[in-house]
């Protein structure tokens, strides 16, 4: 009985490295074990994607429930040496990053299952599991990872990966045309990225993000270094207007691929959420200028804060992703790209939601070195982060769909297509789920956060509620005509023979369903125990620094 | 010139302003003083031949104190060869 | 000023980079300035690791005290110069893959995102 | 206007309100909901009921009647994608035209957009 | 193709063993002098790429195909991460350089004298890295070269 309380406690320790070290392993052995027999390799993958959630959800558990942050120092040691300066690389784990690594583990999971079937008549099977597995592991270490030049090598790790994998059909001229889109643009975003983090090298001569939030001083070096992380990591999550490579991307993979890649766009995300609310965490509510000025005899006095205009840029660009997003789709005739455009808009509702949050952000306690946000801003910063789980299931779910179709028909223009829903039963079902969640219809988890998001921009800004709801309302049309186009209408006799998507794809949607079935069902549960941790993780930029460096003494710079 | 061109020479310039600023405040080149002094680098430097035991600091970095990212570089590469090869593969009919 | 001289030139790879990538319309043109910003990046980090008069970060002996160079940003080089390597690599195979189904390498005549072929 | 617009989305949200802390504001309860549709549903039902029940196959009642023009064969009825919402993408063409140009698939346009936002973040970030 | 001249080929068999030797060094003395595994594999394979130009691509994928060198890049990396795990087993941490200080395999610390039996795993490493890197690059240019090949008849 003692001997398993310590393997657990041995697992738990180790469980940062593995949920990373685990999918690498399995890719370099992919290839060996094709060798022997196609069956073996795809449970060797499905084995090994398996392992890799156990480590992430005993990894959650823990961190969810108790609050603790876990750090993992690559080399052992301690964290920091003594002077204060980490040397060595180190993950750190808080509710943030689980929250996101249960996600990341939920839609690689999905997508594996879902490939069995899927790429079953296609050739070069060995290194598409490879792929898959490495960029899952690069998901991972995007997201698990403490270390900023650390986090670029995991972003080009997917980045190529993902690239690979796009232009998997290579005789479709389109596929290969989106992948070199998306790796020349994965390429300068990255590039850009690692130009930052020199810059911020070049003057802390750190790289560690503990380390880099406690010394930093934001200044000129610093906010170019901020402009350019927030542009690159804006570009690769696929905000508008730097969304156009996201369509060709995900309308041309293959659907298994589509769903990882869902999954890296929010990785990046969770990237830009990092750097901005913990590595500048301190300089959040800085005064960039004191405007005072006479204005027809009465004199205008405020301050430009730092949050004021992150917020500006974030809510200005969310309106644009939101509208251009539900416009796009509803023209769109190609079932995927129409998705894409769908997941366009969704990914405008997180930003809308965090954009305000930042706007909301009042003061910073000293004390404990947090963000003090207003109520209508936490609410904000929750239902953002609560949408990032629901926007990944449902567009998760929508995509597969699409893939059941195309596997089915070999057709992915809603033109051609019609009358499906006799031929595939549950298919229709899951794809009714996914269309109701997306739309936010009121049972299911879309919903939850929609209304979240709806109230607590409502506080901060009518308008941006409104149109909110009124891009939400177009977002179920957009759905309401693939349905009709698609699933609807008289039978066409040259879908006569179609069939039912084979099983793994059908056990692959049937678990995201379940999932937002149950989000849907119990929302409340879901936002007190894996939502209110991540938002606080988020707000409290001091615990991340404290769990680094013991001793740190928040020091507010000039302007406060 | 086309409208499109002319944005993109508006804001090419506006990014090299401020490109060509910030090389201007970096610290200067090779001159470190006690604002930005190269700490975790002179660890390394006094304890490589301690800590690691090699003589080259470089490796004693790659290999030692930031593994971690060489086993990245080398799964970088791994990527690099299985797309090229997933990308070059023989289809099928 | 004359200290500052390699960042000037940081900057200017950096620029030239982006400029053949927005202004040029051929794909090779292009992948030659994602390495022209790759290799100005580099440049950016091996200049971080200067100090004055420093030799390279390597003991020949037991010898203490030198000022040597910093070597965690030639650690950095080395993995971003194979990561740029990988890039590279990646970028080639799809220009031939493009090339082999537009028959040409201008960036306005290829992946016009309308119906299905 | 403006002002009965955000009267209005006020009072809808006051209606969610059953005072739970989850929900900051407004409240939903998932269950309340489902036994509404449940109830919707049962209503549907009735009034169908309600309805004429001589019906018969194969008879004049269930011919279509297209204005006296013979009826197209079943392929032809179906309403295509790009159909469904015509007048709207009609209406919206001034901005779609725009829209199409923007996503012309051209590399260096989207890499340009890039470049755009980064010198905006620049002047707004670093310029102030 | 059948390759270049007699004159390259003649060149390109003398020269290519001094370029592995000299590739090998550089692996193997990765932790004393500069170079390491990356560079020294970078080498290697440039000479492997020399070949490939002198005796053309066709050759050179009947001698060795792309299946052979992305199996032994599989061992290279797994040759790494394996050693990463030991430090896991080992040194009960992940990436820990275990064999320093103990006498078992390059174990000694290293006070200079350029003693090769010296830092623990990073010789391990620098070879693994090293056939992975040589594996790869060889890989990589070997592909792209048999696919762009001119065709018999064109």
């Amino acid at each position: 009985m003692n001997g398993e309380l310590d393997l657990i406690a041995e697992m738990l320790k180790h469980s940062p490295a593995l949920i990373v070290a685990i999918p690498l392993l399995g890719a370099f052995l992919t290839p060996l074990i094709g060798k022997i027999n196609d069956k073996i390799r795809n449970a060797f993958a499905v084995f090994i994607v398996a392992l890799t959630s156990f480590f992430v959800f005993l990894l959650a558990n823990d961190i969810l429930s108790n609050g603790s942050i876990h750090t993992y120092v690559f080399g052992g040691g301690p964290a920091l040496t003594e002077g204060g300066f980490a040397v060595r690389i180190l993950f750190e784990v808080d509710g943030m990053n689980a929250f996101m690594a249960i996600i990341a583990s939920i839609l690689a999971l999905a997508g594996v299952i879902y490939s069995w079937a899927f790429m079953k008549e296609n050739t070069g099977l060995d290194k598409y599991y490879t792929l898959i597995l490495l960029m899952i592991a690069g998901m991972f270490g995007m997201i698990l990872t403490g270390d900023m030049f650390n986090f670029f090598v995991f972003l080009e790790i997917a980045s190529i990966s993902a690239c690979a994998l796009i232009a998997f059909r290579t005789n479709q001229g389109k596929a290969v045309d989106a992948g070199f889109k998306y790796i020349v643009i994965s390429a300068i975003g990255a590039l850009l990225i690692l130009f930052a983090i020199a810059l911020l090298y070049s003057q802390y001569n750190a790289l560690n993000m503990a380390v880099l939030a406690r010394e930093i001083q934001l200044t000129f070096l610093d906010k170019i270094a901020l402009a350019l992380l927030i542009a690159g990591l804006a570009m690769k999550a696929g905000i508008v207007p730097m969304h156009m490579w996201l369509p060709d991307a995900y309308g041309r993979a293959p659907a298994s691929v589509t769903i990882l890649l869902v999954g890296a766009t929010q990785a990046s995300l969770y990237g830009a959420l990092r750097m901005t609310s913990t590595l500048y965490g301190k300089n959040i509510i800085a005064v960039l200028k004191h405007v005072d000025f006479d204005l027809f005899g009465q004199s205008v006095v405020f301050d430009i804060t730092l949050n004021g205009v992150l917020g500006f840029i974030i809510l200005l660009l969310a309106i644009l992703t939101i509208f251009i997003g539900v416009l796009m789709a509803l023209k769109e005739t190609n079932f995927k790209r129409m998705i894409a455009f769908a997941a366009i808009a969704e990914i405008g509702y997180m930003i809308l939601a965090i954009g305000s949050a930042f706007l909301a952000v009042a003061s910073i306690d000293t004390v404990t070195s947090s963000a003090i946000l207003s109520q209508p801003g936490y609410m904000a910063l929750k239902g953002g982060i609560f949408h990032i789980l629901n926007d990944a299931l449902d567009i998760g779910l929508l995509f597969l769909v699409a893939g059941a179709i195309y596997y089915a028909t070999k057709e992915t223009s809603l033109n051609k297509l019609g009358g499906l829903a006799r031929n595939m039963k549950y298919t229709t079902i899951f794809f009714l789920i996914g269309l109701f969640a997306v739309a936010g219809m009121p049972p299911l988890n879309g919903f939850a956060s929609k209304i979240l998001i709806y109230e607590s921009t409502y506080q901060v800004n009518p308008i941006l509620s409104i149109i909110a709801i009124l891009c939400s309302i177009l977002l179920l049309a957009v759905f309401v005509k693939v349905f009709h186009s698609a699933f609807l209408g008289p039978k066409q006799e040259k879908f006569d023979n179609v069939k039912e998507a084979p099983k793994s794809m059908l056990i692959a949607m049937g678990i995201i369903a379940c999932l937002i079935i149950f989000i849907g069902l119990f929302p409340e549960y879901v936002l007190n125990n894996i939502v209110t941790p991540a938002a606080d993780a988020l707000v409290n930029f001091g615990n991340y620094i404290h769990e680094v460096d013991s001793n740190y003494v928040i020091s507010l710079i000039g302007g406060f | 010139m086309s409208l499109r061109n002319s944005v993109a020479v508006i804001f090419f310039l506006l990014i090299a302003i401020f490109f060509v600023f910030s090389a201007f405040i970096t610290h200067p080149f090779g001159e470190f003083n006690n604002e930005n002094s190269p700490e975790m680098d002179q660890y390394i430097i006094d304890n490589t031949q301690n800590e690691t035991g090699a003589d080259n600091g470089v490796t004693s970095v790659v290999f030692d104190y930031r593994g971690f990212d060489t086993l990245g570089e080398a799964t970088v590469l791994f990527t690099a060869v299985a797309g090229v090869i997933i990308l070059f593969r023989r289809l099928k009919k | 000023m004359i200290y500052q001289i390699p960042y000037i030139a940081v900057v200017a790879l950096i620029l030239i980079g982006l400029y053949a990538i927005i202004f040029r319309r051929n794909l090779i043109k292009m992948v030659i300035g994602i390495t022209l910003i790759e290799s100005g990046v580099n440049l950016f980090l091996i200049t971080l690791a200067f100090q004055k008069d420093s030799t390279a970060p390597i003991y020949h002996g037991s010898e203490t005290g030198l000022t040597m160079s910093l070597p965690v940003p030639h650690a950095l080089t080395l993995t971003s110069i194979v990561i740029g390597v990988a890039v590279t690599a990646l970028m080639l195979t799809l220009v031939i893959h493009i090339y082999k189904h537009y028959q040409t390498l201008d960036a306005r005549k290829i992946g016009m995102e309308g119906d299905e072929e | 206007m403006l002002y009965q617009i955000s009267r209005f989305i006020e009072q809808w949200f006051s209606s969610f309100k059953t005072g739970s802390e989850a929900f900051g504001v407004g409240f939903w309860n998932p269950l309340t909901w489902i036994i509404a549709f449940i109830i919707a549903f049962l209503i549907v039902y009735i009034i169908r009921g309600m309805g004429k029940s001589e019906y018969k196959e194969k008879t004049e009642q269930t011919k279509v009647f297209l204005s006296g023009n013979p009826e197209a064969e079943k392929e032809k009825m179906h309403v295509k994608a790009s159909n469904v919402y015509w007048g709207f993408l009609e209406t919206l063409k001034w901005l779609y035209k725009g829209l199409d140009k923007m996503h012309n698939g051209n590399v260096s346009d989207y890499v340009l957009w890039f470049v755009i936002i980064l010198g905006v973040a620049l002047l707004l970030i670093g310029g102030i | 193709m059948s390759g270049m001249s007699r004159i390259v080929k003649t060149v390109t068999n003398i020269t290519f063993p001094l370029v592995l030797i000299y590739g090998l060094y550089v692996i193997a003395h990765g932790h004393l002098t500069p170079g390491g595994g990356f560079q020294g594999g970078a080498v290697v394979a440039s000479g492997l790429a020399m070949i490939l130009v002198a005796y053309g691509s066709v050759w050179t994928m009947k001698k060795i195909n792309e299946k052979h060198l992305s199996a032994l890049e599989s061992l290279g990396a797994l040759g790494f991460i394996g050693l990463a795990f030991l430090g896991l087993i080992f040194g009960t941490w992940f990436f820990n350089n275990y064999l320093v200080g103990n006498e078992i395999l390059f174990g000694e610390i290293g006070r200079g004298a350029a003693n090769i039996y010296t830092a623990g795993v990073i010789p391990l490493m620098n070879f693994a890295v090293g056939l992975k890197v040589i594996a790869g690059l060889f890989a990589i240019v070997l592909v792209m070269a048999y696919a762009t090949r001119l065709k018999e008849g064109k």
